[in-house]
């Protein structure tokens, strides 16, 4: 059970691999990683280009509903262990955002932990995208309904 | 109490944090919203429509009628956007 | 799109870094490998221990089904890129058995659609384990009612 | 006409294939299993419950009732368990 939350990469391969290391009652490893997107959804099907985007966030309420999410997961499902890293600072398109990555016994409970993390996540912590787009402009991302339907289903 | 301000709440207010001291009538995060608009036209835009920030009392998500207390950390923000 | 049906073990990190590379429109990269377990389940929460396991499959249908699952994930589901990597033969306690994993715009997609390839490749890819105890003996796995449920909820 | 056993039912005819010409009047699948039981006491114990045991009529999964032609491959096997 592990909350990073950095300027830096990571290396998915690495991450994922420490994570099962050595425990062979591991049965299941599932992942998500979040990429910045070359495009923004402006609704009812238009898109706009974007080259980067600043993610800006509230250092220690960050990690501390991180955590609490995660800490949430373990309640709900039989976990061997879990990572989430999430990446703050200007990202370019195609960059890593984001990991969340559950370990377990059985595979269910690995695949429905992982999601439950992102879905999650993505209403609760503090985190804020600034979109750049080729004109030089920047705009704060809204936040979607979608988002707060896919974690209202988890109540 | 101190302030914290992100995003496009940040921007409109023109700084990131400040340090303020609401006059005693301020018991809640509704009331000092109410006082906060009156220190300066980008706190009031900022603030003007509470359905679209959010905000937190010593890092915890907090309603508006939730009670400052004296040395409170108050952040303002929108709806967030991260993963 | 791909599948592989293979002896060799894979390794995560490439195979995971080549479904993504270059296509910024990926926006979520879910994945899900599989771990042999060093403890079999009996049933009633009994278990006993496995040392190794044999994973026998059907040249040619293998491939087949496994085709047939991924074009079904795609019909359903909007994706970038998918792939699935089944082992067979001799695996140890540890080892990586399968990988599924897909990619998409939206993560919604990608985590749904990886979850269910892996759920329908369980109870549609032949493919068998017999298991080593370390008495020496083997057995066949029977096949779970769990994974046949799993399944019938994708339908 | 080719058939070909996998996991314990291989296991308990004895071999992984084999070919052999049923008579004229083995038309699906049920007449089949139920002429391949006088084959060996072996090849009856794996297809005494076909209950726990699929069938493929070349390479895609049939039940009982499907009809076999000359030259299929036939497959008889476990539920299956990989992942």
């Amino acid at each position: 059970m592990a909350v990073r939350v950095q300027r830096e990469d990571f290396d998915l391969a690495a991450e994922l691999k420490a994570l099962t290391a050595g425990d062979h009652r591991i049965g299941g490893l599932a992942s998500f990683v979040g990429l910045v997107r070359d495009m923004a959804d402006l609704g009812a099907g238009a898109a706009a280009p974007v080259t980067a985007m600043t993610l800006e966030h509230y250092p220690g309420m960050t990690e501390k509903m991180l955590v609490r999410i995660e800490d949430e997961a373990c309640r709900r499902w039989h976990l061997s262990a879990s990572l989430i890293i999430h990446r703050y600072g200007r990202l370019e398109a195609g960059d890593q955002i984001v990991l969340v990555a559950c370990a377990a016994p059985h595979r269910g409970d690995a695949l429905d932990a992982c999601h439950f993390l992102i879905d999650w996540l993505k209403t609760e912590a503090p985190f804020w995208k600034l979109e750049e787009t080729p004109d030089g402009d920047g705009h704060w991302v809204d936040a979607r309904d979608s988002d707060t339907a896919a974690t209202a289903k988890w109540r | 109490m101190k302030l914290i301000y992100f995003a496009w709440v940040r921007d409109k207010i023109g700084h990131a944090e400040e340090t303020l001291a609401p006059p005693a009538n301020v018991a809640t995060v509704g009331d000092l919203v109410a006082w906060l608009a009156t220190v300066s036209p980008g706190h009031a835009a900022a603030l003007a429509d509470m359905s679209v920030v959010r905000c937190a009392v010593n890092q915890e998500y907090v309603g508006l009628s939730h009670p400052l207390a004296t040395g409170d950390e108050v952040a303002f923000f929108p709806p967030v956007t991260g993963g």
